[in-house]
Formats: structure tokens, C-alpha cells, sequence
């Protein structure tokens, strides 16, 4: 971390400063969604944003997302640097096809001569008794397709650091934030800073198990360590921040360190992220690991509305301290 | 503690007084239900949010005695009236919105996604504009099957910036489909005027695809139960597909944490609406200046609306979650 | 196979079978799609359908993807049996809230009282020369989604067995079909036939490695398996068919018994099918693995026009007789 | 070899001989190009499939001869017309379309993708109505960096089907964007006629959205010409999007694939168009009838123009395909 001044910032605080902050130095950065402007998102993390740069770059658009994400890849295809804001992550399978069939194949499809320099920022994360339409994490999806990148910042120094990288990059990036964690607060630094993508960052290190946890998870991930250091069994968090570029080198060496590896991810398992991180590491560190890589992401059913039948579809501390309590007995 | 309401068709509306009595006490069982919403949520009781339809009473009950009990609807995260005026209980509702297992959807769907095929409710939709599919295909079914039967998409202004509801009025034009598009606009997408997000003339816009479109006052509902009346019958009669614009107004937040709303609109509007535009007493007015009611009847009704409701939230909150190992069934049929 | 006359059909013909015959068996079931009438579709896959079941049950559609899946759902909720044509499988990215958000939760969120019982067709696979937007193969985005089932026949004898199965399920379900495939002929029986989902075939019997392999690949894979067997390694060749529910016990088994792994599958390698599959394989048969499961997917590009650059990044049979040679070398 | 015909605008249809000239030649060189395309298929030459423009030229060289070089365009898998039209060069559109390195695009796009920057060619999309979004984006930027530029979106019928389009169009009204939706009709979709397709009028269609909408005789450059060159006018005065109908034909099979049509069209009505509406004829019979040229002199452009598509299909073969090192590059900037 650089050597300045450092606050306590939420996670909206720290999106909304790197936000503003780049908005500031580069005059073609601009947002655009349903209810940023005034109302500063329903989540409140714009709040103030329309004020300080007035409604010809933080606007307010129809709830049209195919129509204004589609204008958004046309506008940074020609000198500007949209910063697109789709209100819930569950809303990105409407915007697919300007998201996967334009945004991510225009640089490649013309051999280079346009680029795309747009930012997507959306949500993911359950547990808001929100239901199947509002609760989804699909960052899986986007990292699937080759043109696009994906950033899951999980603390608010990463936000920051992340989203500048994001809003300067050449490509479309898209960038999920967790509901659940905008009101979380930790350190931040004044000014300027950026963190690279694809650089896994080890929130806590340990020798026993690598829990590789992302987002909202990195959160439950640390929890569990605490759980599990109680019990003797020192467990290393890593975060990979970027799904795409990803750091599969330090996740490698983590999981070789410590001979056991467990991935934590809040959306569904199946096909997820955890499949792809887990057959890195099962690939990468074969001839270390103690046992099978286990994986522990959302249950593969549609996200219920009532409280306990949701609660009981999300990882939680105790599944990942009683799943690492499992594996380390039998190494 | 039913409100599963007798479901008549009547030629326009002139019908009798019992029926306007029917839809009084529809708009009186909606307002008290969404009133002890926003009580059950101020006590924490509610998990999630939820979004009231208070002051626009008249387009879900007025459209919805219009129709019969296995004709079509589909409703959106404002559902709460639409899925009772088209006869669903209010024990069951309550219970849904607790997240209960009694819930019409045994507590998985919750506010925004109760659904109730007992009275052809396919359910609220949660994606604005995403039940537009929904409601024609249920058109096209009907017409297939060739059951008579027809499909009302309720919706509300803020759809109409949704692509996937004009590639459904083509179809249902081209095709000949007996569904009618119902437009909610109470002027606000969320805290964004429509005026902003909606361009040219809202009627235009079906009318470009060779569909019949009309607006109606919102508030008033023998008005929109005649504009609707009329809409249905040709629908049935093989007319295909029409339009219709209500114009109303919604008098809590965008949902029921949206307490501190001057940033979007004036107190003024709303204790205007409240004061002359409100539906219940539009209609009050008018069923008292008929003489159609008494003042004593309508009391009644109000009373006998106000136990049902607290019967049915009452049940509602002693009724059990489902057990988690409930979490896996209903994924696949 | 069921004791009856079998002849050689192409695996557009198999389709048009099972089609044809789910059609007569039940007048709920009907085709709606660009094209599918009179043209039979671009691949002339439902050439005559129209012919003999009409218009009102072979429909053209307006350029409407999400608009005709839609009203696809609302039907099958009221009594009809849709089968939904979407003519490339790029264009799901236009489907994906109706498929998504509406026809794979609508079980879930009304608590069982709805139900879904559509069949989209659409296309996998490249090397049509038809570059970035009409060469995807994105299976694995609907894989990863609960309440949908997804269907990838590599045989024309599969692909009438499972057709018939997807029409005659209560739920939505994707079937893929590999555009180059249409025109390969292979046994189908005369009459009924179903296969059930989630039984993996074992198309070739080996017991040196285990290629697994999908859709597309699983000729890839035979052919590999073939030149694997003039050098003396004996391939076995493994088709999940369905990628979910997926078959996770006759791969592990196959995994278990010849020690090595290849996953193939002509979706991007990235957080793809073979990583879900590749993880479950490293986990279940952990202990019986000589090395980790390889796996094999597309280059992480949009895929390319040009010939020499298309053929670049699909898996070939060079390809994966070079891994299985590898891997059998040092096992 | 190069075709960067010159760009400028002029008020009205009633421009300077030498424009018509150049539109003149400019229809001749798509027609050219797209013949040797067509022959490059037969011949088993080209990779993949090609949608050929030959019947519609008018359309793009009316259009594009308004436009300054800086404007932007997208187009669609019929693209070649618009391509050539803006101002790109036919040796760099033949390698392309062979998938050569020396392409537009390295030979990674194809006839479905071609773009090029330097002729502000947003690119050709293969999602039909997909770049509706893009068209507009580039209309917002031009606005909101204040160049004055305009975008214009070229799109065939069957894109009206995409509910995309709405939403743009609703968006360029609202915010006044310097756009103009260009719908080519050439009455199929594919293989399916248009009337099947499209309910309503088209023209009102934009007008819902308050946008202002014209139909032309897409077959006569000269309508198409003087309707373009106002609205682009309007367009840069800042007066915001409109849209051009332009009524047209395509002469050839949807794909140079598609040669057995009669069960979608019949020969007569193919034969009719080209002997009654053909846009190189309409326009050199109006050149010759006016004195403005000479048949010699038209004589004259076609054999230059045809020698500059052998050079350029000469260039194209001979160059060499990209290697597969180049296959990773250009995944991101
Ligand atoms: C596709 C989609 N985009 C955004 C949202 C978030 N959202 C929920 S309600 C709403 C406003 C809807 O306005 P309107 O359609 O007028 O209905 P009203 O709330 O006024 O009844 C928005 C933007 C959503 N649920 N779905
Ligand atoms: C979203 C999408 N759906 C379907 C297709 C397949 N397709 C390619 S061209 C075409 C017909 C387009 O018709 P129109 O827009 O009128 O253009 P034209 O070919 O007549 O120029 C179709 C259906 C596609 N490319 N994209
Ligand atoms: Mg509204
Ligand atoms: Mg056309």
C-alpha cells in the first residue's frame, strides 16, 4: 500500500471515490444507468455523484439495459470511457448479447482497430430475501468469454484500486460488487492508487489449508480461518480479485503450500467458478495435494425468498471450517 | 378468510349495483392488505422489501372483474392487487410474504413472484417488462387450445423501456392474440419521472404495431372496468390483442423503505392525488351520490374486509417456515 | 437398442424424426422459430414438417429471439409443448432472460405450481468459416443454471432418443445441436425410442485413459482414440450426453479404472464444461489418478474467420493423441 | 486501386454532375465487387458464406455520399455496399473476405465483420439489429464531445423484429442524439416474407418515439440522396435522430448459398425488379436523359471501376493468410 493518508471507507464510499476520482482526471468518463443520477442508485453508492458532475455524466437512463449498455460499447468504441451501471448482476442476461456478441469480439472481430473501453458495474451476492430474479452471482458466465475481463473486488482498499484499473483499461471489464458489502468498511487510501488485474492478493496466510474465496466469500472465507485457527488448524485466504485475467500461479503455489485447497464462491457451484479455480489447482498441484480440492459455491437451485431456505443455499463459516476440519484430519 | 371474489363478465359499465359493490370491497381488501404490508414490514416482520400498490386500486379491480376465474394474468414486483382482484386468498398471500410454508409459493417466491394457477395468475415478475412473453404465449396457448380464454399483462410505465414488449406486440398483432396489454403509469420509474425515460406518445406505440390502444383514467374504475370490458370481449371474440393505458398513481414509496421521496417528487402531488384522485373514494362518491350504497354498507364492507385481513395476518405469522429440507424440492418438475 | 428395423439416417434426419413422431403422438407439442416453415430452417433441418403438421404448428417467427422464447414459456406454462428454434446458439445471449430469469425459475419461485415444459434446439460448434458471432458453443452458461437441463447429442441415434425424452419432460430443457454433425449418418431404430438424461455412454471401451468428451468432440475423441491405438494406448471414450443432470458416477468410474483423463469439449477451455467435468473427475477418483485430468476446450479468442486461424483454436485429434500420449508416457 | 471516394455534402438531390457521376460509379463498384463475390463462392475461393448487396446500391451510395469521412456508420452481414459506400478500399475488403492477412481485419472478421476506423466504419454486426446500440452510442459520443459528427445505422427489415431497436430509438429521442435508423426493406427476412413479420406500418414505428420518419425509393440514389442529406442536416444542427425507409430489392439469393428460391419468391417478381427498378439503370437513365453523361463516359467508369476490382481480387488471392501466431493477438487491447 502506498504511504499516504488512510480512512475508513464503506465499500460504496470507496467505489464512489475511485469513481469520482477518475471522473475528475479523464473528462470522457461517464455513468449511465436507471436511477443514478438523483437517487444515486437504489444502493446509494452514486449519492452526490450528479452534483458534483452534472447530468450529462451521471445519467439517468429508461430501464432499458440491451438499449443502454448497447449505446455504451458504441460510445467507448468512439472516444468515450462509459461506465455502465446495471442495478442487479441477475439484469446481465438481458444485456448478453451487447455484452458477449459486441462488446467482447469488436476489437478481435476488426483485427484490432477498434477497442472497447467500458466498464460494466453490477452486483452479485444473496441473502437480501430478494428472491430467485434479484439474488444471482453470474460472474461465472462473463468469465467464460474470451474479449471480456472480470474483477470482484472484496474489500473496500481492493474496490478502489480494482475499479481504477477498470475505468483505465482498453477492454470491457466488468466489475461485480456484492450487495451485502457495500456498507462494510476497512481501510483506504487518499488519492490515486491502482492494483493490477491478475494479481491474487493473500488476505491471510497459513499453512494448513488454502481457502481461494472470492467477493462476498472472502469475508466468510476469514471467518472460518478464526473458526479454525481455534482449533489448531492455520488456514491461508486467497483472493484472486480478478476471475479473468487469472492469478492461477499464486493459487497454485498456495495450494502446494499447504497440500489442501478448498474454493469458496457465491455463485451456483455447478459450472461455476469453483469448477474452474479447483481443476487449476488439482492441475497445478497434483503431485502436493493431500486430498481432493473441494469446492463449496451456492446450491444449484434457484435462490428461494424465505429466510431460512435461503440462508441454507449460501456457504457459510461454519460449512467451510467443518469442510477444512474434514480435509486436514485426513491429510 | 377467502376473497376468492365471484368473477362476472358484464357488457360494460352499467352493470348492477352488486357488482359495484364487489369492486368496492375488492379496493378496500387491497388497501387494508398493502396497509398491514408496510405495518408488518415497519415491525420488521417482512423479510426483503416490498412494493405497494395502494392508490392504484382501481386498474387491478377493475380489470380483473372483467375477467373469468381461468382466464390469464401476469403481474410484476407491484402484484400484491393484481393477484388479489383476480381472486387469490389473502391467508395465503400473507403467508407467502412471510416467507411461510402455507404461502402460495410454499415461502420460495415471496413478495415479488406469487403466482396462483387456482385463479390464473402466472405469477409476478420481478424483471420489468420480463412477463410481456409470458402473457402472450399464455394468448397463444389459449387460441391454440381454442379455449376462450384470454391473457392481461399488467405492467407498468417504466416496461415500456423494454425492448421485449414491442417484439411481443408484433407477435401478438400478427397472430391475432387474444391478450391485452395493461400500462400502469403512475408516472414514476422507481425515482425517475417517466417524462425522462419515455418518449413521443405511449399510445402511438402500440398503435404502430396495428394495435388498438386507449387511455383511461386509473382511478376511476368503472371507467377502466369499461375500457377493459370491451377489450376482453374483443379479445375473446377472435379480435386479437389490445392496449390499455391507465393513468393512476402510487401513494407509498417505490417500495416501502422509499420513505424520504422529495428528491424525486412533492409532498404537494401526493396529497393532491390523495385528496381528489383516490379510488376508493371516487367510487364511494358515486355509489353514495347513486345511491347505489349506503355510507352504513360501506362501512360493513370495510369491516368485514378489516377481519379478513387480520385473520389472515394473524395465520400468516403462526404458520411455519418450510423446513430446509424443503430447499432442494421444485427445482425440477 | 430396442430390437426393431434400424436404417442409417444423418443427424438432421434423426432430429426431423423424433420431431415428427413427438408431434403425432401429442398435438400440444408445436415448432416455433425464423424460418422453420417452408424453409425447414437454414440447416433444412425441419424440411416437410411444415408439409405434414401445418402452420399453426410449424411457425415462422418475426427476428424475435427473446420475444418468440417468451411467449414459448407463457405456452408451455398453459398447456402446450414448445419447441423453440433459435437458429445459432450465439444468439442465446438474446434469450437469456427468458430462459433465465423466467423459464428456469418459474417452478422454483411458484413453489411447484407452474411448470416449463419447453424444448429449445439451438447450435454448437464451429468451423463453418462464420467467424465470432456464429460459432459459439456456449452449453456451459445453461449448465450452470438451475432448473434448465441441457441435452448435447454426438449421434443420430442420441439425438432422437434424447429429442424425445427433452419434448416429453416437465421442465425447460436445451438441446444442442453441432452444425457440422447434421450431415453424419449413423444407426437410428424405426419407431419409439427415449434415453434417459444423466446416463453417460461409453461410445468406445479402453482402459488406459479416459477421454471424455461432448457433443462435437465425441468424434474427435473416437478418432484420437484411433491413432492412439496404433501406438498401443488404449482409449476409452466416455459421452456425459447430458451435461446435466450430468452422469458424474460412470465418468469417475471410467476415470477410476484407467487411471488418466481428457476432457474435451468445443466450448472456450476457460471456466467452460471441461472444468466442471475435469474438477469432478480430480475429486472422485483422487485416489486413482496418475496425473491430473487434462483438459481440452476452445483457444480463449473469439473465434476467427479466417481457415487457418479457426482451425487453430478447436481441438483436433492431433491434439488430443498428443495429450493422451503424454499422459500415458508418464503415468 | 483505392475507392475513398470524396466525401461532401450538398443541400438537396439537384447536386453537381460530378456527384451523380460519382454515385454512379460508386453503384458500379458494389455491383462489381459484389459479382466477383459471388464468383469467388462459386469457385469454391471464399471461406464460408456471403450476403450479397446487387440490387440494393442506391441505398448505401445515396447514403454514404452525404456523409462526411468522419461520420460513422454500422452496418450489418450485407455489408459490403455500405462498406465501400463510406469509403473503404476494395483490395482490403476482397482479403478480408478471403481471410487474409492483408484484410481489413486481419482476416479475423470476414465478410460479417468487416470494419474500418479510417472510413468511420463502426463495422458490419451478423446479430441482426445488433448495432442499433452501437449506431446510437456513436451518436451520444459524437454529441457529447461536440465534433458534430452523425451515425447512421444501416439495418435490413427483419431487424424491426428486434425489440433493441426501440430502446434505442427511444433513447436517441429523449436525448437528441445525431443518429438515423436506415431501414433497408428489401421485403425478406431470410426466407420469409416480410408481411409475415412486421404488423402495423413501419413508418410508425419511429414516429411513436417521436422521431421523424420518411419512406424513399430505395431504388432511385437520387430520392434516397436528398431525403439522406436532410435528415443528416437536421441531424448536425442538433435537431436530433430520424429515420429513412428505403424500399429495395435484393437480387440474389439471401446467401450466395441460396440459388433455389421460388419456394419463398417467384422468378417473376426477381425478373421485374431488375428490368423495371434497377437502381444503376434508373440512375444512368436519368444521367443520359438529362445530358448530364454520356453513355461513353459510363462506358468508361465500369471499365475502370472494373479494373480496379481485378486488381483488387488479384491482390487478394495472391496475399497471404495470417499465421496462426496471429491467432491469440488482438483478443484485448
Ligand atoms: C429489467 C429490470 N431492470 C430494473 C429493475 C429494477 N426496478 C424494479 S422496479 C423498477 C421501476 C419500475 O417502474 P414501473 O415499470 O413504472 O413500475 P412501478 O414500480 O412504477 O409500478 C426498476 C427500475 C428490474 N426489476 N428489472
Ligand atoms: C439475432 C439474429 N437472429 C437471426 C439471425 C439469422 N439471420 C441472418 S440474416 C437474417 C435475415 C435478416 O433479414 P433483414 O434484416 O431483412 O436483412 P436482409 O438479409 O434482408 O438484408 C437472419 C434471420 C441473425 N443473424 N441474428
Ligand atoms: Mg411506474
Ligand atoms: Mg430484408
Amino acid at each position: 500500500m502506498p504511504e499516504v493518508a488512510v480512512r475508513e471507507l464503506t465499500m460504496a464510499e470507496a467505489v464512489r471515490e475511485a469513481l469520482s476520482e477518475e471522473m475528475r482526471r479523464d473528462p470522457t468518463v461517464f455513468i449511465m444507468g436507471e436511477d443514478v443520477a438523483e437517487a444515486g442508485t437504489p444502493f446509494k453508492v452514486l449519492s452526490g455523484m450528479v452534483e458534483e458532475f452534472g447530468k450529462t455524466r451521471v445519467i439517468d437512463t429508461p430501464i432499458s439495459e440491451p438499449g443502454f449498455t448497447g449505446i455504451g460499447v458504441g460510445a467507448a468504441m468512439t472516444g468515450l470511457r462509459p461506465v455502465v451501471d446495471i442495478m442487479f448482476g441477475d439484469f446481465l442476461t438481458l444485456v448478453m448479447d451487447q455484452l458477449v456478441n459486441q462488446a467482447a469480439k469488436v476489437h478481435y472481430m476488426s483485427g484490432g482497430a477498434w477497442k472497447v473501453p467500458m466498464v460494466l458495474r453490477t452486483t452479485l451476492g444473496a441473502s437480501r430475501r430478494s428472491a430467485a430474479q434479484h439474488s444471482q452471482s453470474l460472474h461465472a458466465w462473463l468469465s467464460h468469454v474470451p474479449g471480456l475481463k472480470v474483477v470482484l473486488p472484496s474489500t473496500p482498499y481492493d474496490a478502489k484500486g480494482l475499479l481504477k484499473t477498470a475505468i483505465r483499461d482498453d477492454n470491457p471489464v466488468i466489475f461485480f460488487e456484492d450487495k451485502m458489502m457495500f456498507r462494510m468498511k476497512g481501510p483506504v487510501p487518499v488519492g490515486d492508487y491502482t492494483i493490477p488485474f491478475g494479481l491474487a492478493d493473500i488476505k491471510r496466510e497459513g499453512e494448513d489449508i488454502s481457502i481461494v474465496a472470492t467477493s462476498s466469500m472472502v469475508q466468510v472465507a476469514l471467518g472460518a480461518a478464526t473458526m479454525l485457527e481455534e482449533i489448531g488448524i492455520s488456514a491461508e485466504v486467497v483472493d484472486p480479485r480478478t476471475t479473468w485475467p487469472l492469478d492461477e500461479k499464486t493459487l497454485i503455489e498456495s495450494a502446494k503450500k499447504t497440500s489442501r485447497a478448498i474454493v469458496l464462491d457465491e455463485g451456483y457451484e455447478k459450472y461455476g467458478v469453483t469448477a474452474e479455480i479447483a481443476s487449476v489447482i488439482a492441475t497445478g498441484a497434483f503431485y502436493d495435494l493431500d486430498a481432493p480440492v473441494k469446492r463449496i459455491g451456492a446450491m444449484h437451485v434457484p435462490i428461494p425468498f424465505s429466510p431460512p431456505l435461503e440462508d441454507a443455499t449460501i456457504p457459510t463459516e461454519k460449512m467451510v471450517f467443518e469442510a477444512a476440519r474434514a480435509m486436514c484430519k485426513r491429510g | 378468510m377467502k376473497t376468492e371474489t365471484k368473477q362476472t363478465v358484464t357488457a360494460s359499465g352499467t352493470g348492477s349495483s352488486e357488482k359495484w359493490l364487489r369492486m368496492y370491497r375488492g379496493m378496500e381488501m387491497i388497501r387494508l392488505f398493502e396497509e398491514q404490508v408496510n405495518e408488518l414490514y415497519t415491525r420488521a416482520v417482512m423479510p426483503g422489501l416490498a412494493h405497494l400498490y395502494i392508490g392504484e386500486e382501481a386498474v387491478a379491480v377493475g380489470i380483473c372483474d372483467a375477467l373469468h376465474r381461468d382466464d390469464y394474468i401476469t403481474s410484476t414486483h407491484r402484484g400484491h392487487g393484481h393477484c388479489l382482484a383476480k381472486g387469490a386468498a389473502t391467508d395465503r398471500m400473507f403467508a407467502e410474504l412471510l416467507g411461510k410454508e402455507a404461502g402460495y409459493c410454499r415461502g420460495k417466491g415471496g413478495s415479488m413472484h406469487i403466482a396462483d394457477p387456482a385463479s390464473g395468475n402466472l405469477g409476478a415478475n420481478a424483471i420489468v417488462g420480463g412477463s410481456a412473453g409470458i402473457a402472450t404465449g399464455a394468448a397463444f396457448s389459449a387460441k391454440h387450445r381454442g379455449t376462450k380464454q384470454v391473457a392481461v399483462c399488467f405492467f407498468g410505465e417504466g416496461a415500456l423501456g423494454q425492448g421485449l414488449l414491442y417484439e411481443v406486440m408484433n407477435l401478438a398483432r400478427l397472430w391475432n392474440l387474444p391478450v391485452i396489454y395493461v400500462c400502469e403509469n403512475n408516472m414514476y420509474n422507481e425515482y425517475t419521472h417517466f417524462s425522462e425515460t419515455t418518449a413521443g406518445e405511449i399510445l402511438a406505440r402500440p398503435a404502430a404495431f396495428g394495435i388498438p390502444a386507449e387511455s383511461v383514467d386509473g382511478q376511476d374504475v368503472r371507467a377502466v372496468h369499461a375500457a377493459a370490458s370491451h377489450m376482453i370481449e374483443e379479445a375473446r371474440a377472435g379480435k386479437g390483442p389490445s392496449f390499455l393505458l391507465c393513468n393512476t398513481y402510487r401513494y407509498h414509496g417505490h417500495h416501502v423503505g422509499d420513505v424520504s421521496r422529495e428528491y424525486y417528487r412533492a409532498k404537494q402531488e401526493e396529497v393532491q392525488w390523495k385528496a381528489e384522485r383516490d379510488p376508493i373514494k371516487v367510487l364511494s362518491g358515486w355509489l353514495l351520490g347513486e345511491k347505489i350504497a349506503t355510507q352504513a354498507q360501506l362501512d360493513e364492507i370495510h369491516s368485514q374486509a378489516k377481519s379478513e385481513i387480520d385473520a389472515a395476518v394473524a395465520f400468516a405469522l403462526q404458520a411455519p417456515y418450510p423446513g430446509t429440507d424443503q430447499v432442494g424440492e421444485d427445482v425440477y418438475a
